[in-house]
């Protein structure tokens, strides 16, 4: 047993914020520093960064274009990036679709998608939920329709996060009503200028206009864009959710949140004229939230030896999941909780300071992280069935 | 022992009630948030003038119409249920309890008298930035100036300050801290927007003179902002409890319609049992609000520990509902489009407004019995 | 609206509280001083006491030797009993039983049952749970089969708690197998020195002798013992939970807890030197409990207003079951804490102050409460479709 | 990074854990608690040190296996996960580890081998009444006298004391805090039942003489100490594991048997989902309960912090794995005939020993990096 990074894997750690720090354009600085939402032409700026060092897709194999990282280069990567509040790359081309294509798909379609991935020349966006098939995905309405060398998908998905700025969505469609609701499904992949589609962007809790709604009205999608056999979208999708999980661990979201609470514990000062800080109480709960994220970033670690060793993850990591969304959000509660009634102003840069200006929509946005990506309750009844053997109702 | 309301009281939570869902619904709130406005309209509030809402609190004497603070909350129960968006918290909790409790009749005719009509409003300018929820810790100075006073300092996340006709500012002086009524036209402000669609302003006392017969002399200044901070408090929790009950419900409606793997969500068990533990908190909520608004008139230690009792309730009990309504809305839940977020937005204000958690768990464990 | 109570009801609470002063034996005040188990022998002993004053059934109609209280009376003698530490009444019989035998039993049955349980003369238990009919009540399986002028019961019965001290049981039984379980259910008196009954007493995680199982092989009881219609018991059932649940609010045990907790704070010390009840952790956490506390008792003035009025406690008094069953186990939790390594004691007096004495023990115990009279699960359950309406899977 | 057991230790883990299985059962432990005698036996410690259980965590320069911390906790976990109920918590840690720390080789070849092969056992004689965790605050004193030392106080909660065959002492001298090695023959003790079902002594040293031998003087008394309860506090995390995963599963088989509405109560999604949660909660002390093994034998104030992260899971996590486990099982859970409230009791006790919640939060909010 040996807890420790590997003197190469320090090395790598070095390297890795060492060009962070010489390579992150000042203006993302500067909204790194005040954990500040990121614009997605910032993003995909960021992405071409990485891109141009080859970076930008630790986890695809070097035939890909990865850069054949080990687990630990990656996680180190990943780990880094979210300590200097990089903008957090949009993973519905690079992380979701990209893997399936490897894995799905025909030569063409690998040869046609994944480079465009690769550079951000192409982004991406995802169509899975709709208003009636949210935690119950496989209820999914939206209709691909065979007219021969086409299909007509009429349907809406929503949650299409950033669909506004895609040039593809990859989607869940009914290609057949017949037997089980999951044994109809296809995995169809639809550029977002075809005529008939349409996004209605809606803004979140947090007012970053993240969500969307996209409507499909007699969409025409040439087959050759039908990912995977036809009717066999949903092996596609479990292939996904497993990925999705290992995403949300959020331990470097969770380690700059809490940084983020002592400096304002720094700032703020209680009746006795100290900063909170240095008050027991409020220093007390910096201290509980710091000590679980150490055990949370453990079970981490855990998982990260278990892929090193090329392991897949399994349903277990839905722990992840659960824990990390909660972390997340408590972490949030304490900002604004030291915050006092700074913690009312909204998007206001003179009422409060810079670096706190973000986070009461931080807080409010939050609130999605034990929601998305299969919500909490989801992924409880997954271990309640598949780790714990529980019988069904 | 009796909890029942009075058949005045009934109606007035009835009127009230019936004014939020015909008159004042989340759709209004919604539009007058997002408009370039005051995020209110004076029309409203002359109408609640008119119906005695704004002067139900306040004695016959100065003009009020003789009630009790229960009436007060009562209206603000009944406004938090629709998020009505009317100053009554700042206005006639905050700034009305304090030139009520401060001022002498004349300054009840001329400054009171008027709002309690509808005609203006009354913000309370006691908090400063960088200073938690202490009222006694105040930057802003007056000094005596001839038969007159000059006031000079800021004051910030002034509730409502942005569209207030008068201040009634906490200052430190010689002689220790005093309040004085000060015209907003004498004061630079800018408008704050806050999370929860209302607004607030920073406010800049430039040397500011005013006359002694802006000062509130009645009782010392330290006293009224303690028994007007105790009342607001007490108004949040009021205001706190008709925003969970209508959370708590409005989460109950969604699961009884919304259908997920073929069944109404409402039949799961884990979702039944966090719906069941939030009526659990609404309910501790309602019991410790009728303590914490019977006892805000009162004197005395216990005043301020069921005052306090009562935040932590609706910090942790009345938290609990807003988060989870949230999360039982899944994804719609976290969308500005849903109502359910409006809630969640100003149950954070109510909590934090007036002392949040920690404040009033330090100030009941100072004052708690050793035994 | 006004939270005081009368002149005459503070009187009245003057009245009792002397009278417990100047009426509580010597070695009854030595153990509620310090929290201690009472044996029943030392209950009965109360219980005659409280006889005498006319005060041991003060929720029992004037017709049959009640004190004619008022709720708020009643309330109380009930709250200064609590605070004072008397020894908890066996319920058994006075609060259970009695109001049934009232209600559903013929006159013969009352003038034969009623004076002796007022009086203590005889003493009585509970027959309801079975190994497999915990929660699922219904699924009993105790049989009383039809002989002529008796029925021959077999059977076994759980939970039986005091049994051994017990004269009489009252028990649920089968006497149909035909139609819904609910209906084949009778309620039956049976005498405990019958031929066939059985008691084995079980120690509590508590270490204290108060559970017993109880067995019936071929016990002979007189039909004349029935209570209520043949075949008709599940009703007497249910109009009994009802009442058990406004036993458990627990406010008197939970401030009394609260005191101790303030009394144990007050003489462990922190590394500093100082009183725990100085330390702002552990007199934030004791405000916090007082705080909760405070809410739990107003809430149930509020249910004791409404039985004022007239009201029968509906099922919304689940609630006092929920919240008082916490705020126990929450005090309990306080005061091992502040313990510290004396909460490791186990029964001995030489070991810690006699007031410490009963803490684990109560502790231990004081598990139960979250699940006896209708768990938790099930008085959610209970909320879930009476109050909040939610539809059943 | 590697999570992984060597062999050797897999193998450890699985001796010791088919040992509990076969030969040191919850029946076994439950009629040792109910005996009269001292509540475990010399046989089977005879047997542990044979094994080579007791010796592993110790180097092969004091007749150690030359394991590490890491072993020991390996063996604890296994413990744990029966209730195994000989001292090896009080011996080998707390007084097997103050003896290697602190002692030379005269006194490791004493004292420290003949336990290390199950002759004897140790007991760390450090807590007293009315003092909380910390081992700093000591009124036994010791003083010198010819060229030897007079050792006069009072112990308490002296874990397996009634049984040891020699103390390590903390007492106060005038040159500062020391630790001897006193005969418990020389020594008055009381032993104490508790609560978990194992004992405790009660020690009065009444002027007890020893000669300069007996001091443990290779390192300074309180550094051995702060290490020494470093490895008492991780070592109650390794065996909280073991109890924690044994509640959880004999929990999860409960559900899955148990019937009541004519289904198994393991298909009720609230009690799912509380399984669930405990399941969480005991990864999770898993995951931090290797990181306080790890680097309980290091240096630094990482050491201290990884160990009080861990005893925060343990009072947290592994407190709710105790209650629910309770819970989960209804009403036969609070009878002292089923096993689950023997784990729920020991739980109590290693949350508590060598330092509680409150005690390990505070140090690391001490420790704590402010940025």
């Amino acid at each position: 047993m040996d807890l420790s990074f590997s003197p190469e894997e320090e090395a790598f750690r070095q390297e890795v914020r060492t060009w962070i720090a010489e390579n992150m354009p000042p203006h993302l600085k500067a909204k790194a520093e005040h954990a500040a939402y990121f614009e997605m032409p910032e993003v995909m700026e960021w992405h071409k960064l990485l891109y141009a060092k080859g970076w930008v897709a630790p986890h695809w194999p070097k035939e890909f274009g990865g850069p054949g990282f080990s687990a630990t280069q990656r996680f180190i990567l990943g780990e880094e990036l979210e300590l200097a509040g990089a903008p957090p790359l949009s993973p519905f081309g690079l992380v979701m679709v990209a893997p399936l294509i490897m894995r799905f798909g025909n030569d063409a379609q690998r040869a046609r998608f994944l480079p465009k991935i690769l550079s951000g020349e192409e982004v991406w966006c995802q169509g899975y939920s709709e208003p009636n098939a949210g935690s119950d995905l496989a209820s999914l309405r939206t209709m691909a329709v065979d007219a021969g060398d086409h299909f007509v998908v009429t349907g809406q998905k929503t949650w299409t996060t950033y669909a506004q700025y895609a040039d593809w969505i990859f989607c869940l469609v009914r290609t057949s009503t017949e037997g089980k609701k999951q044994q109809g499904i296809s995995f169809l992949l639809v550029e977002m200028n075809t005529p008939g589609v349409e996004v209605k962007p809606m803004q979140t809790l947090g007012d970053t206009p993240a969500f969307c709604d996209t409507f499909f009205d007699n969409a025409k999608v040439p087959k050759e864009n039908l990912l995977g056999p036809l009717n066999g979208g949903w092996n596609l999708a479990k292939a996904l959710l497993g990925h999705e999980r290992t995403l949300v661990a959020a331990v470097g979201q969770t380690r700059r949140n809490l940084r983020l609470a002592k400096r304002l514990a720094a700032h703020h000062r209680g009746a006795d004229g100290k900063p909170l800080i240095e008050d027991p109480h409020f220093r007390g709960k910096l201290a509980r939230l710091e000590m679980r994220l150490r055990a949370h970033q453990m079970t981490n670690y855990r998982a990260l030896a278990e892929q090193q060793k090329g392991h897949h993850p399994g349903p277990e990591s839905s722990i992840l999941k659960l824990v990390g969304s909660m972390l997340v959000q408590e972490a949030d509660e304490l900002c604004m909780e030291i915050m006092g009634q700074s913690s009312l102003a909204w998007h206001d840069d003179e009422a409060v300071e810079p670096f706190e200006r973000w986070v009461p929509p931080t807080f409010c946005y939050d609130r999605a992280t034990t929601i998305y990506a299969g919500s909490n309750e989801i992924q409880k009844n997954i271990l309640a069935k598949l780790i714990l053997g529980l019988p069904s109702a | 022992m009796d909890f029942d309301l009075s058949d005045d009281q009934k109606m007035l939570a009835k009127t009230v009630g019936d004014f939020g869902k015909k008159e004042s619904t989340l759709e209004r709130f919604r539009k007058l948030r997002d408009a370039d406005g005051p995020g209110w309209d004076k029309a409203t509030w002359k109408k609640m003038g008119e119906l005695g809402w704004l002067s139900i609190p306040f004695p016959e004497e100065v003009g009020g119409l003789g009630g009790s603070f229960v009436d007060a909350g009562i209206v603000l129960e009944q406004l938090g249920k629709t998020l009505v968006p009317e100053p009554y918290l700042s206005s006639v909790v905050l700034g009305g309890h304090a030139l009520w409790l401060g001022g002498a009749s004349a300054q009840h005719e001329k400054f009171l008298a008027p709002m309690m009509e509808g005609d203006t409003t009354l913000s309370l300018a006691f908090t400063e930035r960088g200073v938690r929820f202490d009222a006694r810790c105040c930057t802003t100075t007056a000094r005596r100036d001839g038969d007159g006073w000059v006031i000079a300092g800021e004051k910030s996340f002034v509730l409502d300050g942005h569209s207030a006709d008068h201040f009634v500012v906490a200052a430190m002086s010689d002689e220790g801290m005093q309040l004085f009524v000060v015209d907003a036209a004498d004061t630079a402000r800018k408008t704050v927007r806050l999370m929860d669609g209302h607004r607030a302003a920073h406010v800049t006392l430039a040397d500011v003179r005013v006359g002694e017969d802006r000062r509130l002399s009645a009782r010392p200044a330290t006293e009224v902002l303690e028994r007007v901070l105790d009342f607001g408090a007490a108004a949040t929790v009021a205001e706190g409890l008709g925003v969970a009950f209508a959370m708590l419900w409005m989460t109950v409606e969604y699961l009884k319609t919304r259908e997920q793997f073929d069944v109404k969500i409402g039949t799961f068990q884990a979702l039944q049992h966090r719906a069941v533990d939030m009526f659990v908190e609404v309910e501790l909520l309602k019991s410790i609000h009728t303590e914490s608004a019977v006892r805000a008139s009162e004197d005395g230690e216990e005043r301020a520990r069921a005052v306090s009792a009562a935040k932590l309730q609706l910090a942790q009990g009345g938290q609990l509902v807003s988060r989870q309504a949230v999360q039982l809305h899944g994804g719609v839940g976290v969308t500005d489009e849903h109502d359910i977020g409006l809630y969640f937005k100003r149950m954070h204000s109510l909590v934090t407004l007036c002392g949040d958690e920690a404040t009033h768990v330090a100030r009941y464990a100072a004052s708690m019995d050793a035994t």
